[in-house]
Formats: C-alpha cells, structure tokens, sequence
C-alpha cells in the first residue's frame, strides 16, 4: 500500500513546534486584558491548535474528502448544541416583550 | 432485476496487490484497500461521537461560564497553570511521538514503532502522574466537589461557593473522564506492542496502529481545549 | 476470497444456510454472522417488548378506575416509568436498526457483512448487558422518576433505584452507537459494485440518516445520564438549583438527543414501508430522490428542535419561538413522504396482503401522529396542551401507529427470508385488524383527555373522566390480544410452519434475488454487480438480461 | 353532557383564543386525513391487483407535484406557527398592573399567598375580570402549576422564579393540577381554583381567619427581624446599597457588568449575595441561604418590591 502518503519528518517537527508555541502564546496571552477579546483570543488560538492535529497529525490533509467531512461535522453539531442552548439562555432575561407583536389586533 | 456476474470476472473496483491480499484482511472485505478505508473511516466515525461525548460537558461548561463567569474565574485561580501548561506540552509531545510511530509504521520499520509507542506511554504516565498531583492538592484544600467540599479562599469570598462547586464539577468530570481516555490509550499501546512483537503488523498491515493514533491525536485535542477553558480564566485580573 | 466462495458454494449446494450452517448454542452465541446477530436481536428484542406491555398494560388497568385503587402510587409511578424506559430504550430506539437493519443491510448492499463484525456483536451484548443492569434494577425495587429522569427529582429526591437504571441506559446507549458507527461505515465503504448512492433502496437512506443521528445525538445523553449519575452518588453539583445549578440545563441535553431518537425510531420505519409499498404496487417509490432526501432532511432538522419540549419549562419565550418555528419545518419533509409513498400506490398493482396492510395502516396512523405533532408545536396551544395525555396520545401514534407498524410490516415482509417459513396469511390478518382498532380506540379517547387537560403521570383522576379512561383501557386490551397473536403466530410458523418460497412477494431487490432464502452464511456465492436501479418493477426477467452491464465506475466508492 | 364532556370549560380571556387556534389545527388535521386516508384508500381499491403477473407501468415521478407538497405545507406551517407564536406572546406577556399572587410548590401540595397576606392551601382564589400574576417557585423538585379552564400552564423550578397570568372570565370551580411529574403523591398535588366575582373575593380576602399583616408587612417585619436594615438603608448611606428605587433598575457590578434587578436577581440577591456585588459596595452581607423559607423570601422579595412602587 505504498499510496499512503508518508509525511516528512521535517512537517511533524514544524508542527509540534507551532503547537509548542502556540500554548506558550495562550498562557502568555491569558495575563493581558484583551477586553471582551480575552475568551475569543483563547478559543481561536486552541482551535487552530487542533486544527493543526486535526489536519497533520490525523492525516486529514492526505485522506480523503469524507473523513474530513466526518471531522467538520462532529464540530459542527457541537456548534449547534451551543448555540441552540445559549440562545435560550441569552435571551431568558429579555422580560420585555417583542417591539412589534406581529397581528397585535 | 440485478445480473448475476461472477465478481472475478470483472476489474477489481481498485487495485489489489497480491502481497496485501494475504495479510490481515478479514474475509468479508473485497480489498484490503476497502478494508483500510473501512477502519479509518469507522474510527473517525468514532471520534464523532466522542466530540459530541465531551460536547456535553463543554456545552454545560459554555453555560454556567456565561452565567457565573466571576466564580468561574476565582475558582480557576486555584488551578496552577505551570503544571497544566507543562502538562499540555507533555501531551504535545505525546501525541508527536504517536506520530512518529505511525509514520514508523508505514515504513515498516518494527523496532522504531515500538521505540516511539514506548516514549508515547512513559509521556502519557508522566500527563497522569501530574494530573494526580493536582488531585491530591484539590483533594487537601477540600475542592473535590462532594459531601466535603469547602469554599474558604480568602480574597474570593465575595464568589459563592454553590457556583465554585459547580466548576469544580465541570473540572474533575472533564479532566477525569479525559484521564480515562488517557488511561484507556495506554491500555491500547501496549496492545499494539504485543501485536507488533507478533509479527501481525507491517508496512503492507499498519491499520490498528493508524487508528490508535487518531484516538490518541483526539484526547490530545480535548486537552487543548481543556486547558485555557479550565486554567486561564480571568487571569489578567 | 476464492477457498471462502468454494466452502460456500459447497455448503450451498448441501442445502446450507446461515440457519443450519453451524450447530450449538455456542455457534449462536458467538456468532459473528449479522443474520444471526439480528436474530438474536429479534428474540432479546421481542423478550423486552412483552416486558414494557406487560407493564403497559397494569398501567392501563390502574387507569380503569379514577380512584388509584389497584395499586399504590409509588408502584404505579415505578409502572409507567419502567414502561417508558423499557420500551423506548430497549425496544423502540434498537428495533428497526438492530434487528432489520442487521440483517438486511449487508444483504441489501450485496456485501458478505457489515464492515465490522465484532463490533457487531459487542453492539449486541453491550445492549443485553444494559437491558439486564436497567432490569437488575427493576427487579431491586424499581425506578420512578418517569423515563426523562429529570432533576433535582432523579438526582435527590428519589428513593428508588435511579443510579442502576440509568447505567442500564448508559451502557445500552454505547450499543446504539456503535451499531451507528457499523452501519455508517458499512453503506459508505461495503457497496456491491455499481450500487451507486441512487441505486440504493430507500431502506438504506433511512439507516443512514438513523446512524447519523445514533452517532452525533446519543453521545450526549450518555454524558448526561453520567452527570446524573456521579450528581447522586457523588453529590456533586451541576444541575443542583440550591448550588445555582439549572435544571432547565439538563433538559436541554437531555433532550438534544431524546428528541432526535424518536427520529432513530422512526425513519428507519420510513425506510422499511418504502420497501414494501413498492413491492406490493409493483411500482418503483414516486419521486425516489425526494424521499431519500427528505430522511436526511429530517436527520439534519431533528437536531434543531429539541427546545419544543420545553416551551413551559422555564425556557425563554424567545428560544421558544425559535424552536417553534424550526419544529414546523420538520412537517415539511413528512409530508414529502407521505404523498410520495400514496402516490407509488397511483396505477399500480396493489396487493393487500398482511405486509401492505400494515404499510396503509402504517400511513394513516403516521398522518394523524405527525399532524397532532403540529398542535404540540404551535406554542399558544401547547401551553395548554403540554404534559397531558394529548402528548401521551401523540407520540404513541407516532411510536406504536408508526413505528411498531412499520417494525411488523418489515418483519412479515422479510420473515420468510430469515426464516425460511411462511406464516399464516389469515391469522396476520386477524392480527393487523385487532391492533389497528386496538389502536386506535386506546389513543384516540386520549386526545380527548388531553385537551380536556387530564396530566400525564397520573395515579388517579377526576371521576368525570373514567369514561373515556375505559375505553382507551378495553382498546389495551385489544391491542394486547392482537400483540400476543401476531408473536404466536409467527414462532408457530418459525418452528413448525410451512417452507417459504425463495421470493414469495416476487419482490426486487439483492437481498430477494441474489441471495439465498433463507441465505448462506456469507450472503452472496459471488458478489453482485448492479446495474440498474432500486425499484425496477415492471420489468421482465429476459428484458433486465439484455441491458449491457455497465461496469462500475472506481470513483463511485467514496 | 356533564358526565361525558369532551371540551374543557373556557374560563379565562386566553381560553377562546387557544380554542380558536384548536379548531383551526382541528380543520387542518381532518382536511389532511381525508385527503391521505382518502388518496391510501381509493388508490389502493382500484389499483388493487387483477392477476399474478400484471406488471403496471412505471412513473418515476412528478416535480410539479412535489414541488406542490413541498411548498403548500411549508406555508401552512409558517401561517399556524404565526398565529401559534401571537397567542403565545399573549400568554406570556402580562398586562399592567396585575394583582399578585405568590405561590410556592412543594411535594405535594401548593401554597398560595395573596398580596394582603392571605394564605391558602392547594386552593385559589382569584376574582374575575382582573388580571392575575402567579410568581412561582418550588421548594424541592420541578412542578407544573396547570389551570385547564384557563388554558395556562408553567413549570415551578426550584431555585429561580417563573411567571404566569391568567384573566378569569366567569364564575366557577376550576381544577388546578401539578403537570410535571413530582414524585411518589404526584397526583394528589391537585387543587381548586375558585374564580369570584369581585366583591365575593374581596369578603373572602377579609373572611375566615384573617390574615394578621399584608405579604409587604410580613417582609418588612423579617426585613428588620434578620438585621437587614442596618446596612440597606433608606437613603445610600449605610454598608450595602439602598433597595428603594432599584426594583427593575439597571445595576452596575463590581466586575463592571450590568444587570437587571428583576425578582430573580433579588432572590440571588439575598440566598447568595456573593454572586453579585453592587459597584462601590464590599461582599459582607451574609449568606441567607438555608436561613429563610421560600415563604418568607417571597414576602421579603414582594416587600423589596413594594420599596419601588411610586405612591
């Protein structure tokens, strides 16, 4: 089975490097006051963080389209779930009524 | 109606070498292409549903974080980051070595696969070793949620304890149930270790070893995760 | 692959079948053959469904009287919550998958077996082992905090054995899931040459759409029967509201699966009356495409609705709405199937034979089930409605009218092929007649009761209401005596009843025309080649053999 | 018909518009199964098949038609869940000035207090022709405060508060029920609503055993009994903020984020008052909660409340 693409040494080392780096940025990042940026700034660079795993480690750069499919949707629902759920809990404190009821009378 | 054809009669839908044929294909699959696939695809399959396993917790996690964001990140102060920063590193680490090994793997060379899968479990004892000095303190300052938990930090009594209770919840259940994937892993290396000591893997058969490291590779993910979500709350403050 | 196809040319010729290929207990038990794994299946399967009547039926016989006088309340709670958790998580969300799915989809993909046949088999034992852990537990002394295990009452307040059941459902649940993940990988990876995605028959799109949901939406409810779990035995804090916790936040994952099983326990429903409304019209399905999409439609919509069970739960009025609208979008996709599957049956050769009855049946009930499903989705009306036995009413047109409808039309239409026998056409006859009107007489006064809003759950009630209560009690009854037939019918004709045809129904088809019946151990002498597509009704043996084969195309694996 | 009813009684100013909304689903459900019953039936009939080996033609399909079952039913759903969505906004959204109730669920029975300090017992009485607000609360699991007649229902939830309104609009006994399942005496959480006219309520507020102070006097007795008012003074000069005024307000906290004081954040606000701090204040009041019952933190929370009423 020599198709299977064998990824150069080389890659693997880049890679555990930027993840290395990439954790040092994140703790480094966690002592500034970013503002409202401080979670996003955290979440974004975790994600590209698995994104890379994802992408080279996991081999999902050298597989084929589907199993990329099947790790784009396992986010995806997870998306959902979180969304789904915090927009009840975002708005339960919105005791005022819609503006415009849509056939007030 | 469907032609009854003899398979062997017509092309092979892909390529079969001859030396694959012989070598841990199951005899329900045409190929051991098919069958390669069929196991990768299974385990992704797999991870798709452990993401959404942890999803919950994160989900719960999402929620509580908005709703008592303070006592959330009084109770994070009480994590050390330098053992859970070394901790990521750790499992980095581990998962490059997983890496390595399969790479090992492709080229068939056995004893460097074994070489790889031995330093992948000692980094993965070392990320457990850590992760039980860290329940040992939280176990001596009472933060293990239960009957006995106490919240008397001075400089954070102005947090309720009931919600640093349920952060402390969120982070055994998920840093647990991370350290029993962690655990099961191991479990699974040493098995590969035999099965490669048997012979049974080579570079024409490495599918057990690919789809051991995807699991690997996914707990190592959670952890990345985990750690800024657990450890880096509110820490400018 | 050719010393495996000689021994089963061999064993063919011998008369062999995966029946009688192997001997003994133990070539059961350790089978890994998906026929004999769905076999298992059906007997486990059928063992839990008599379970949940059983209890069913002291719940209806308490129900009979408004005055709680049969039983006590506690046993009466632990009744109805048993009943729930058996059925729905031991009969409902395994049947068609486990059972049909098992055995037909490698048959119907023209593969030797699913892609993972030990798994398989762990699938099998990880459902027995937490049907006998969650049974362990009924037989302790019982659960009763109703099948939803809502907190703080599961977590605290309960003194029943709540911690044991829900490990039950917990380990049954990693059954559910890896079926998922075998089914998925087995219809991407084990298509028999030329069986392109729109070749496939619609039974498969619908286990498809079911895997899908069995793996993104079971996960969760294990990780939160977990939290429920460790919340009891641990006093640990989550959902706790005296900590700050929210219990509103259970229902939420609770329901993020819960709502998108009843999909696992209907579309693969879906898949199985488009297999036989086709086979006894003689039609290919109308508007083929349009069905097979629509299960993936409502895959996909069934994860955004979950929230409909919540509109009074103390949800914001604004997620209410949202939920709301997205659930009136799932009517959509129902209604596609609906009139494509009557439409199959316009100028077509329609036999009403017991598997077709159970289909037409299937449909009506279905209708009415889904269309009741919209006066709980319109938010003015399930304020009023929510809780009470319209709901109860419901979601047994959905479960029992739907699913157990479509789950018996699939195992008369297949029985001969898994067993080999015929059963008695007049006795299934009998047999759909009384469960259809059991049916119906049991339900339909609940709808009433519903929105005359008598709550469900309830030990006793207002007198003014025993007179319908009776009739959805005698209508039990019905349904009773037609569930006990049809099971005795049909293991008379599995022991001692008459050899089937190869293809009684004349039906198409891989699973009818290429293999054995009943078949051999791996399915298929050689592995068959599709060249057209599911459906070709209509069309004369000798005319199918003229069409060129085309050979299959090497991208069409994905 | 009493003994064989197959309607609930319409007792409340929602109750016809919930009706109405039923008939309408009513109509489309019956015009749907003789249109599916009716197509199942007369197709299967004469297509029924004539001999063993007929083999009818094939169709594949019809876009119009599908296009036609796709989109019909796609915009009758967008039209009920309108109107579904417009009662439910009446439902949930109470008219000015209601007359309050509080009433706290536990297993198994409800206890109901009205403004002027009347309790009462799996009983309640409300007058007609006057809006009624239910503020909710649960002392140990969830329950289901459910009055059929009046077409209104919502969960009880231990920890937080829930709402509901209800207008009476004729004379009578009613039943109340818990609708979420409570444990073991689930069904015997049931209970009376007696709907009176005016002046019939108001001799029952002031009959029987009268009660000795109004739910505000009874919170503002506690209020000063349990010490708060050393520090939450009238004006803005003691330990912790004044409550005059803040009702509803906008509060702005120590972490800089800025909340609503609604009667949930007045609970918190008393069982943990640690999880909000009001800018500029120290985190020294005393946990309440485990002190106080939900009773007497209702009539605290009604007396803070009170503290925001312009006279």
């Amino acid at each position: 089975m020599s198709e299977h693409h064998i990824v150069p040494l080389k890659i693997y080392m880049l890679i555990f490097a930027a993840l290395l780096v990439g954790t040092v940025i994140t703790v480094a990042i966690a002592f500034v006051d970013l503002g409202f940026l401080n979670t996003p700034v955290a979440i974004l660079i975790a994600m590209v963080k698995a994104t890379l795993v994802i992408w080279y480690f996991m081999h999902v750069k050298y597989s084929p389209k589907i199993v990329a499919l099947f790790a784009f949707a396992g986010f995806f629902w997870l998306i959902i779930m979180f969304s789904m759920t915090m927009q009840d809990y975002y708005t339960r404190g919105w005791h005022e009524p819609l503006p415009i009821p849509f056939l007030e009378n | 109606m469907r032609l009854k054809l003899r398979a062997q009669n017509l092309p092979r839908r892909k390529k079969l070498s001859d030396a694959a044929h012989s070598l841990g294909r199951a005899h329900h699959f045409e190929t051991a292409e098919q069958q390669y696939e069929s196991a990768t695809l299974g385990m992704w399959a797999f991870i798709v549903q452990e993401i959404l396993f942890f999803g919950g917790l994160f989900g719960a996690y999402v929620v509580y974080r908005n709703l008592y964001i303070d006592a959330f990140s009084a109770a994070s102060h009480q994590l050390d980051i330098s053992l859970g920063a070394f901790n990521t590193g750790i499992l980095i680490g581990s998962s490059l070595t997983m890496a390595l090994a399969v790479r090992c793997a492709q080229k068939g060379e056995k004893n460097t696969i074994i070489g790889w899968l031995v330093a992948t479990i000692i980094l993965g004892f070392g990320f457990l070793g850590v992760k039980y000095v860290e329940y040992s303190h939280k176990w001596h300052d009472n933060l293990v949620p239960g009957s006995s938990f106490v919240w008397e930090k001075p400089g954070y009594l102005d947090v309720a304890g009931g919600q640093v209770k349920i952060f402390f919840s969120l982070y055994f259940v998920m840093t647990g149930m991370h350290a029993l994937h962690m655990v099961i892993g191991v479990g699974i290396m040493l098995w590969l270790i035999a099965k490669i000591r048997r012979n049974e893997i080579n570079e024409h058969y490495f599918t057990p070893i690919e789809i051991s490291g995807l699991y690997w590779h996914f707990v190592d993910i959670v952890w990345i995760f985990l750690f800024p979500l657990l450890y880096l709350i509110g820490r400018h403050t | 692959m050719s010393a495996v196809a000689n021994a089963v040319e061999n064993g063919h010729s011998n008369g062999k079948t995966y029946l009688n290929e192997t001997y003994g207990i133990k070539s059961w038990l350790f089978t890994l053959d998906h026929k004999r794994i769905g076999i298992l299946y059906l007997i486990t399967l059928a063992a839990f469904f008599a379970a949940g009547g059983v209890f069913a039926s002291l719940v209806r016989i308490e129900l009979a009287t408004p005055q709680g006088d049969v039983f006590e309340a506690e046993t009466y709670n632990k009744l109805f919550t048993m009943h729930g958790v058996v059925m729905i998580f031991f009969f409902l969300i395994p049947s068609i998958p486990a059972v049909l799915g098992n055995f037909l989809l490698p048959l119907q993909l023209g593969a030797r077996d699913v892609a993972f046949p030990k798994l398989n088999l762990i699938s099998y034992y990880l459902y027995t082992a937490g049907g006998v852990v969650a049974l362990t537990a009924i037989i302790a002394g019982g659960v009763d905090t109703g099948w939803t295990f809502y907190t703080p009452y599961s977590t605290t307040y309960s003194n029943s054995f709540v911690a044991l059941a829900l490990i039950g459902v917990f380990i049954n649940g990693f059954s559910s899931i890896l079926t998922g993940v075998n089914f998925i990988v087995t219809i991407h990876k084990m298509r028999a040459p030329g069986l392109t995605w729109f070749r496939l028959p619609l039974f498969i799109w619908a286990q498809y759409a079911t895997s899908l949901i069995q793996v993104l939406g079971t996960p969760v409810i294990a990780i939160t029967i977990l939290l429920v779990v460790f919340e009891r035995l641990f006093q640990i804090g989550i959902f706790n509201p005296t900590l700050g916790g929210d219990p509103v936040l259970m229902q939420h994952l609770f329901w993020f699966y819960s709502h998108p099983a009843v999909y696992i326990m209907i579309l693969p429903g879906f898949g199985v009356i488009s297999e036989v409304i086709a086979c006894f019209s003689r039609r290919r399905i109308f508007g083929y495409s349009f069905v097979a999409f629509s299960s993936l439609a409502i895959a996909i919509l069934g994860f955004l609705v979950w929230g409909h069970h919540m509109f009074v739960a103390g949800q914001s009025t604004y997620a209410g709405m949202v939920f709301s609208f997205l659930t009136f979008l799932v009517a959509v996709p129902s209604a596609i199937k609906i009139f494509n599957w009557a439409f199959t049956l316009y100028k077509g050769s329609v036999l009403l034979d017991s598997p077709m009855l159970y289909v037409l049946g299937f449909i009506g009930l279905f209708t009415i089930g889904g269309l009741t499903g919209l006066f709980l989705a319109t938010l003015g009306l399930d304020v009023h409605m929510h809780d009470t036995y319209f709901v109860v009413a419901h979601f047994h047109y959905v479960m029992v009218g739907g699913m157990v409808m479509a789950f018996l039309a699939g195992v008369h239409f297949w029985w001969p092929k898994m067993t080999g026998k015929m059963y008695s056409e007049t006795a299934a006859r009998v047999g759909v007649f009384l469960i259809f009107s059991g049916f119906n007489l049991t339900f339909l006064p609940q709808f009433v009761l519903g929105y005359m809003g008598m709550p469900r759950r309830y030990h006793t009630y207002p007198e003014e209401w025993q007179a319908l209560n009776v009739m959805s009690t005698a209508g039990a009854s019905v349904l009773g005596i037609g569930f006990t037939l049809t099971i005795i019918y049909l293991l008379w004709s599995a022991i001692g009843g008459k050899r089937a045809e190869a293809n009684p129904f004349q039906a198409k088809g891989l699973e009818w025309e290429n293999a054995g019946s009943p078949p051999i151990a791996h399915n298929f002498v050689d592995i068959p080649i599709v060249v057209e597509e599911a459906y070709a009704y209509g069309k004369k043996h000798d005319e199918a053999q003229i069409e060129s084969p085309e050979p299959a195309k090497e991208e069409e694996v994905v | 018909m009493s003994d064989f009813p197959l309607f609930p009684e319409q007792a409340s100013t929602i109750a016809w518009q919930v009706d109405a909304l039923y008939g309408l689903l009513l109509a489309l459900t019956l015009f749907f199964i003789v249109l599916v019953f009716g197509l199942v039936i007369v197709f299967s009939l004469k297509y029924r098949r004539k001999s063993e080996d007929e083999q009818p033609e094939q169709i594949h399909g019809s876009i119009p038609l599908e296009l036609a079952w796709t989109i019909i039913p796609l915009f009758m759903a967008i039209g009920v869940f309108t109107v579904g969505a417009d009662v439910f906004f009446r439902i949930e959204r109470a008219p000015a000035d209601p007359l309050e109730v509080y009433v706290v669920g536990k297993q198994w029975m409800w206890k109901a207090q009205h403004e002027s300090g009347k309790r009462e017992i799996n009983t309640l009485h409300v007058p007609v022709g006057q809006p009624v607000r239910l503020t909710l609360t649960s002392e140990d699991v969830l329950h289901d405060f459910f009055i059929p007649a009046f077409r209104v229902k919502k969960d009880v939830i231990p920890g937080r508060y829930t709402t509901m309104w209800f207008e009476a609009s004729k004379v009578g006994e009613y039943h109340l029920f818990c609708a979420e399942y409570c444990g073991t005496q689930h069904s015997y959480m049931v209970g009376k609503v007696y709907a009176m006219e005016p002046g019939d309520y108001h001799d029952w507020l002031l009959g029987g055993p009268m009660a000795s102070e109004s739910m505000e006097e009874s919170g503002a007795r506690q209020f000063a009994q349990l010490g708060c008012e050393s520090c939450h003074m009238d004006n803005s000069s003691g330990r912790g903020p004044t409550l005059v005024g803040i009702y509803d307000q906008t509060r702005k906290l120590s972490t800089g984020r800025e909340v609503v004081a609604d009667i949930d954040y007045i609970r918190e606000s008393i069982l943990h008052p640690r999880a909000k701090i009001v800018n500029g204040y120290d985190a020294i009041m005393p946990v309440f909660d485990g002190q106080i019952n939900e009773q007497s933190l209702n009539q605290i929370v009604a007396y803070i409340k009170s503290l925001s009423e312009s006279e």
